[in-house]
């Protein structure tokens, strides 16, 4: 054929679906960018799609479907859980697959297999990342953990934050105590934080919405003005009507969207998104499925084919690889970022903004990633 | 060689339903069980199977204290009872319904059909064997439900109002069934009856509760000749008659 | 004009009819008994009649007014109550609380606490039971309770399924005595399910003979019973 | 002489035959149309098969609705991902494994079968207990009991990965395996459905206080029942994790516990038949409503329902069903030959 | 501290309790377990807003003065209860309680994938009342002003519904219905009305839920509803099938549960508090299997 053929085996109904479109759209900006400059291998890209549901069963048809249409290389839901099964299909073919988003290391080598990939960044290097700046830019020598245990992403928040707070001099977690994001009240945990000695410097929360959202009103409604931490999950302005006015809430991510990023091609990037969406990326997690397209293209022009096990060779190679979002690495131990340049954004009477940026002083190291 | 109630209490809340209530059944004998709405002879037949506990007193079975027993228990000692209302299994047919019966005494299902077609054949109900339980007439029902109870040969059978509802042809055959159950069977029964016609016509010994006590007890004669249970239960042809 | 009229009657339950053909008039203040073996549709003509069960075929007057199609709950507003098969007392609601179920659709209230009255005199044990749960009373007690509450509704026309079911002989005599008296006292239309023939004789009446889902006899019950008709109708072959 | 009564025994025994070749037919007619996503939605009907047959077989003779039995489920799909997962995947992902779990790898059908019987002996355990209750504080009790299956396998991350997905099972499972399990559970429901306990248990089911009249102990008859439903659960959770290749907690949850609830009870609940025409019509519908949701062609245009619009259509038919079939699509009917075939005497009865 | 506590587990417990009762509320009438009732919530929540999938969300409802809010919103629960009554749970009336309970289940997925549809899968923020949540110092304690308001309500609308159940007509006639709805009708009780009326207070109480729900997290989600509305059915059954103030009991009883675990449990038990919980739930069953209080006709005699 004179096309390659990646293949979509994302959500397009189900709750996942506002998770998967946005990354979908961005990777399909980034087809385009490469269409509209001559292709791929000089060949263009053609896109095929399958729904996914938001089920793991369905997709794993998702990922069949997209096979049968011809996929090459299979792009798989933001989440893990919900991208695996289909990234197993792709893993059987000796394709590569890329998750839109996943942060969990067994979204790759680990746990799928050596051919799939995620671009995005290691939740743990974002617990780490929120952890060390706090330390150097805001003093905290005192922090309190709140896991949210509904997801693997938000435990892996809390492992790299726990990996690397109590490693800094002086610092020290004072307390820790879980919720679910469901819970419909999280009033014993917020008396736990009160009943502290002192009141910690920082509360590192690990949650995903909406009860992330949820424990910040009720935290902020307490009395409770300690700096909040989070992963890049939240990012967004959307969920800050529910706290109204809110301040001192600072999260990592890859890129802003809020038009402040320094580098000005993401900037380019949102203008884009907007101008083919109508509205600016809701939130970070559009940036990784401009990413993933980036590098698994660069890698597929330096193997001269779409073979998975070739791709993967070059992609491995891969060592602080410019992307329009900061340097990319893989390597043969890690299909993932375990470090990487991330953008400090923080909350000031309701309004995001870009404060800072930050790279942890080390890699998180494999066997943090792999909890052992 | 009886089953019999000792002194037995049972009280619901606050409410006494049975006082020092004593009876025995002989077996190969019907024992009539009569008195007012509420006397408490329902209860009586409950305390007897094991699904009412006595608060005081017990109940003996063969000499064996059967008190704590739960109440399939009673039924594999050898103790079976029918209900006011049929209560049948709706959704099996007569057959199964008598041989889920015999699958309660331990046989194998072939087995417990057999032995549900047996009752059948001696009741002279073949027929109905593959009828579905739930859409029998009230007579059939009741009688279907009185085989249920046969089923393996117990030792005695608790009747609880077996002929409500029926016409006077319908009660009289079954006071007939249930004389052939004590004579051919040897089981003892203990029949719940409002009409006293047929329970004095059936019985060789009549107890009479009346709030929860034993008011009188004895033959056709005595029940007939008390004044305290006329006056307690008797209505205007008994009355007449007695 | 006849209190109730019946023309042309049938019902069906699915394929098997259990009412065909039927026809009578009920005079107003008259007490009909119906009789029959078991089967012979005597409670789905009381069910049909008050709307509990939908009639296939034919017509149902009240005074006139033609009551087929209105459900229950009209019905029964229109001073129609019924003692069903199987008692149906409410089981979690105490004895009094089942007695006043019915009295919403009375507009003399006023009168409504004499009518209690009145029923906790003819029926004793429900005023020493008034607070208990009606579940627990025993089953010749969930008898009464069932026809002092449709009692309850201040009814023109009353429609009692085999009252005696259950009953001690000397509270049967109670309940005739009772619903002869309120007859008596209000002019109520009684149409009685009735088994024992003698009984219908002792209290007197007009007796319906149903068998198969037809009438099969009409006339006075003395001479029922004294007929022996009863018997032929039980076990002869279809008149 | 031959009554109605043993014919209908006799034609009940062509059911479980009849299921199976039903299911048979299901299998060579969607592999005959050679598109793997029809081979696949096939293996998962299959899977359901088993696992809705083996709920019935505990559901559907005691009249006791158990919200537990996707917790079975769970615990198979697990204990077969522990047994069968390659070692050096386990040392990285579930570190917490016991020795012998770690280093174990075994062949696929020892683990199916293990994974039934450990399913089996938490039913025996936990049922010990909660069947001692009756009506809805029983169904209560199997609901608590799944939620805390669910809470443990979503924390216990050395041994269960935690919420996060466990991957690499094998993925064997095609239609013909599960075709082979799903008959194995429909002749076990069918032999349970006509032994004494069987019988004992429709007894209970219409009538527990009638039926301890009779002698009938239901604790026993509900446990043996419970514990047999577990293992087939057990494997049809197993199934199901070597079917996708992906297991989580959260597979084995509300949303599963409610696909077979409404599978049996728009089949019907009252037969063995009605557990598996629901099966196959509540996935067959499915499937039909996402290939339009995708999208078909007549002609020059192309017709699609809307995203999302399956759900809602499905639900609003399960309504329908209820509604206008209150006891289920087979009404408590069995599928069997004519009284004439069993007989053999050409006669038929009624 | 221990008055502090008291507060924290009557919060979540409030709200539990509040579910309960509209659970409880529709099994008492028609033996139906609603599961539903979850959706109901959401969809009174997501009645705030305007439809849209925009991940931003506008105001609908919610821009109304505060106490029309309310009203709103109730009547809005309530409208949904009685429509689904009448198309749903009226035309089910004759299945069995498992066909019924199906039945809402699939009515909850519908109207759960409505509102996915409509609004889209991301979680919304609502503004509304956010000042609700600053604490109030009672003694030792700290209570934020919003529980304060839940424990009156849950003791308000308990002590409400109590009355109007005992000893209002509407309440015997809804009783009665519930028992026997034939009979009722024989009676006659205008028993499709009454069953209505039952559900409109039951959409009413989840609505209550939902304005709770909202003041408390600021949020609106699809899946919000579900959770409570589980722990609800679960209070339902210990407190007793069809005993308001069983259901009312056993919700505070499982919030307070729910937050001793969370103050009490070490560190490394804690994210398994909920498997605690519900061993607690099925030892109390063991004990008490007709619930703590149990309806008087919850064990028919023999
Ligand atoms: N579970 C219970 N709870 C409360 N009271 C009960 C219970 N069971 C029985 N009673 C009361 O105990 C008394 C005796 O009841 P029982 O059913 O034994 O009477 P009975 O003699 O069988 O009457 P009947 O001839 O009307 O059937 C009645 O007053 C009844 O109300
Ligand atoms: N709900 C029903 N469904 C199907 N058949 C019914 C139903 N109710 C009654 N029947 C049938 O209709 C016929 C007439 O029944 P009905 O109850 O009216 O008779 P009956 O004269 O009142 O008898 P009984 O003396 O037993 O009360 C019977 O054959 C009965 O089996
Ligand atoms: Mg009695
Ligand atoms: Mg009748």
């Amino acid at each position: 054929a004179d096309d390659i053929t990646v293949g979509f085996a994302i959500a397009k109904s189900g709750w996942m679906e506002a998770y998967d479109t946005p990354a979908a759209t961005a990777a399909k900006i980034r087809i385009e960018e490469i269409n509209a400059a001559g292709g791929l291998l000089g060949q263009q890209i053609k896109v095929v799609e399958a729904d996914t549901r938001t089920d793991r069963a369905e997709a794993a048809k998702a990922g069949l479907d997209v096979l049968d249409q011809g996929a090459q290389m299979m792009v798989v839901s933001c989440d893990y859980d919900f991208g695996a099964p289909a990234a197993l299909v792709a893993e059987g073919e000796g394709m590569n697959s890329f998750f839109l988003c996943a942060e969990d290391v067994k979204a790759g080598l680990q746990g799928v297999g050596p051919n799939s990939f995620s671009s995005s960044v290691l939740a743990p290097v974002q617990g780490a990342t929120m952890a060390e700046w706090a330390y150097a830019k805001r003093d905290a020598r005192t922090a309190f953990v709140l896991e949210d245990t509904f997801i693997e992403y938000n435990k892996g928040i809390c492992t790299g934050f726990d990996w690397m707070f109590p490693q800094l001099e002086g610092a020290e977690i004072l307390g820790r105590d879980t919720f679910k994001n469901d819970d419909a009240s999280i009033a014993s945990q917020i008396t736990r934080i009160k009943s502290l000695e002192k009141t910690p410097d920082v509360i590192m929360l690990c949650s995903v919405m909406p009860g992330a959202a949820a424990a910040v009103r009720q935290i902020r409604a307490a009395g409770i003005e300690a700096l909040i931490l989070n992963g890049s999950a939240v990012d967004g302005s959307y969920w800050l009507d529910a706290v109204p006015g809110l301040s001192g809430f600072a999260l990592p991510v890859q890129g802003t969207i809020y038009g402040d990023d320094p580098r000005p091609e993401v900037e380019a990037f949102n203008a884009a998104y907007e101008a083919r969406t109508g509205a600016r990326p809701a939130s970070q997690y559009a940036y990784p499925g401009y990413v993933l397209i980036d590098l698994w293209a660069k890698a597929v022009e330096r193997a001269g084919t779409v073979d998975g096990a070739a791709v993967t060779a070059e992609l491995e190679k891969m060592q602080a690889e410019p992307t329009a979002f900061g340097p990319r690495s893989f390597s043969a131990e890690l299909h993932h970022q375990n470090t990487a340049l991330m953008q400090i954004v923080e909350i000031t009477g309701g309004k995001p903004a870009r404060v800072d940026e930050w790279q942890i002083s080390q890699p998180v190291p494999l066997d943090v990633l792999l909890g052992k | 060689m009886t089953l019999t109630l000792e002194q037995v209490g049972v009280a619901f809340g606050g409410f006494r339903a049975l006082t020092e209530v004593s009876l025995a059944i002989a077996p190969g004998q019907v024992t009539g069980l009569i008195g007012p709405n509420g006397a408490g002879k329902t209860t009586c037949v409950n305390t007897l199977t094991g699904f009412q506990r006595p608060d005081t007193g017990r109940v003996v079975l063969e000499g064996r204290d059967m008190s704590r027993l739960p109440a399939h228990g009673f039924r594999r000692a050898g103790v079976a009872r029918t209900f006011q209302a049929g209560r049948l299994f709706g959704g099996l047919d007569v057959l199964d319904n008598l041989a889920c019966t015999g699958v309660g005494l331990g046989m194998r299902r072939a087995a417990a059909e057999q032995a549900a077609a047996e009752v059948l054949h001696w009741m002279g109900l073949e027929a109905l064997e593959s009828r579905p339980a739930a859409g029998l007439p009230y007579t059939d029902e009741r009688r279907i439900a009185i085989a249920r109870a046969l089923i393996g040969n117990p030792d005695y059978l608790l009747l609880d109002e077996p002929a409500a509802g029926m016409s006077e042809k319908e009660a009289a055959d079954l006071a007939g069934l249930i004389r052939r159950i004590a004579t051919e069977k040897g089981i003892g029964c203990l029949l719940i009856e409002h009409n006293v016609g047929l329970v004095l016509s059936v019985c060789a010994h009549v107890v009479v509760l009346d709030g929860g006590r034993v008011i009188e007890q004895g033959d056709r004669a005595t029940i007939l000749g008390s004044a305290a249970v006329r006056e307690a239960y008797f209505g205007a042809d008994q009355a007449e008659a007695a | 004009m006849a209190k109730l009229g019946i023309h042309d009657l049938a019902v069906r339950y699915g394929k098997l009819t259990a009412i065909s053909d039927l026809s009578f008039t009920v005079a107003e203040g008259e007490r009909l008994f119906i009789s029959g073996p078991n089967g012979a549709g005597k409670s789905s003509l009381l069910g049909a009649i008050s709307g509990a069960v939908p009639a296939a075929h034919g017509r149902i007057e009240m005074d006139g007014d033609i009551l087929s199609g209105l459900g229950p709950e009209r019905i029964a507003r229109r001073g129609l109550s019924m003692v069903p098969e199987g008692r149906r007392i409410f089981g979690g609601l105490t004895v009094q609380e089942n007695l006043m179920v019915g009295t919403g659709i009375r507009r003399d209230r006023a009168a409504v606490a004499d009518d209690l009255e009145t029923a906790f005199t003819a029926f004793p044990i429900l005023r020493t039971r008034a607070q208990a749960p009606a579940g627990a009373l025993s089953g010749g007690q969930q008898q009464m309770l069932a026809i002092a509450r449709a009692l309850m509704t201040n009814p023109k026309v009353m429609l009692v399924d085999e009252p005696s079911l259950g009953l001690a002989p000397k509270v049967v005599d109670e309940v005739y005595d009772r619903l002869c008296s309120l007859q008596a006292l209000r002019g109520l239309t009684l149409v009685i399910v009735e088994q024992s023939s003698t009984r219908a004789a002792r209290v007197g009446g007009r007796m319906i003979l149903m068998r198969g889902g037809r009438i099969v006899a009409d006339g006075d019950a003395a001479g029922f019973a004294a007929a022996d008709l009863l018997s032929e109708a039980y076990f002869g072959d279809p008149a | 002489m031959i009554t109605q009564h043993r014919i209908r025994r006799r034609m009940a025994t062509t059911t479980p035959i009849l299921l199976a070749l039903l299911l048979l037919a299901f299998v060579a007619l969607t592999l005959a149309l050679g598109d793997r996503a029809a081979a696949r939605m096939a293996s998962e009907t299959l899977i359901r098969v088993t696992l809705v047959v083996g709920f019935w077989i505990f559901a559907g003779n005691s009249g006791v609705i158990s919200f537990g039995h996707a917790a079975f489920a769970c615990v198979g799909a697990y204990v077969s991902a522990w047994t069968t997962l390659n070692p050096a995947m386990k040392a990285t992902l579930l570190p917490g494994l016991p020795p012998a779990l770690a280093e174990a790898h075994w062949h696929v059908l020892p683990a199916a079968l293990t994974a039934g019987l450990v399913a089996a002996a938490l039913a025996l355990v936990t049922g010990a207990a909660i069947l001692r209750l009756s009506g809805i504080a029983a169904s209560i009790a199997t609901f608590a009991f799944l939620a805390m299956v669910n809470t443990i396998w979503a924390n216990w991350t050395p041994v269960t990965g935690g919420t996060s997905s466990v991957v690499g099972l094998a993925r064997y499972v095609t239609p013909w395996v599960a075709l082979g399990w799903a008959i194995a559970a429909i002749l076990a429901a069918s032999l349970y459905a006509a032994s004494a306990s069987g019988l004992a248990l429709r007894a209970t089911r219409e009538d527990e206080v009638a039926a301890s009249a009779s002698g009938i102990d239901q604790y026993r008859h509900r446990l043996l029942a419970y514990t047999l439903s577990a293992f087939f659960c057990g494997v049809g959770g197993a199934l199901a994790g070597h079917f996708i290749g992906v297991i989580n907690p959260d597979g084995f949850y509300l949303s599963l516990t409610f696909l077979m609830l409404a599978m049996l009870v728009v089949g019907g609940i009252g037969s063995l038949s009605g557990a598996v025409i629901g099966v196959l019509a509540v996935s067959l519908a499915v499937e039909a409503l996402v290939r339009l949701e995708k999208g078909f062609t007549l002609g020059t245009a192309t017709f699609a329902l809307p995203p999302g619009s399956q759900e809602i259509i499905i639900a609003v038919a399960m309504i329908l069903v209820l509604v206008f079939r209150p006891a289920g699509l087979m009404a408590g009917r069995e599928i069997m030959l004519p009284a004439r075939w069993v007989t053999g005497r050409g006669t038929s009865q009624n | 501290m221990s008055l502090q506590l008291l507060f924290d587990a009557l919060s979540l417990g409030g709200i539990y309790a509040i579910a309960a009762l509209g659970i409880a509320l529709i099994f008492g009438v028609m033996k139906l377990v609603n599961f539903a009732h979850g959706q109901f919530i959401a969809c009174a929540v997501f009645a705030l807003i305007l439809p849209s999938t925009d991940a931003v969300a506008a105001l609908g409802l919610g821009l109304l003065p505060t106490p029309l809010l309310i009203l709103a919103i109730l009547g809005f629960g309530a409208g949904l209860a009685v429509a689904a009554e009448a198309l749903v749970f009226r035309p089910l009336r004759n299945a069995s309680p498992v066909a019924l309970m199906v039945g809402s289940f699939a009515l909850g997925v519908a109207l759960q994938n409505f509102l996915l549809v409509l609004y889209g899968g991301r979680p919304k923020a609502i503004s509304l009342w956010a000042g609700l949540g600053a604490p109030v110092r009672i003694g030792p304690a700290e209570v934020p002003l919003l529980q304060l308001i839940v424990i009156a309500a849950v003791i308000a609308i308990l002590l409400a519904l109590g009355l109007m159940l005992k000893r209002s007509r509407l309440g015997l006639e809804m009783r009665a219905a519930a028992a026997d709805f034939g009979m009722a009708q024989l009676l006659g009780v205008r028993a499709n009305r009454v069953i209505s009326g039952a559900f409109a207070l039951s959409g009413a109480l989840a609505a209550v839920v939902a304005l709770v729900m909202v003041a408390q997290t600021g949020v609106a989600d699809v899946r919000m509803g579900g959770q409570i509305m589980l722990i609800a059915f679960i209070a339902t059954v210990v407190g007793g099938m069809g005993s308001l103030p069983g259901a009312v009991a056993a919700g505070l009883a499982i919030g307070a549960a729910s937050a001793l675990l969370q103050a009490g449990l070490p560190d490394a038990a804690r994210p398994f508090r909920d498997a605690f919980l519900y061993a607690l739930v099925i030892v109390v069953l063991l004990f008490r299997p007709q619930g703590l209080f149990a309806a008087a006709d919850a064990k028919p005699r023999v």
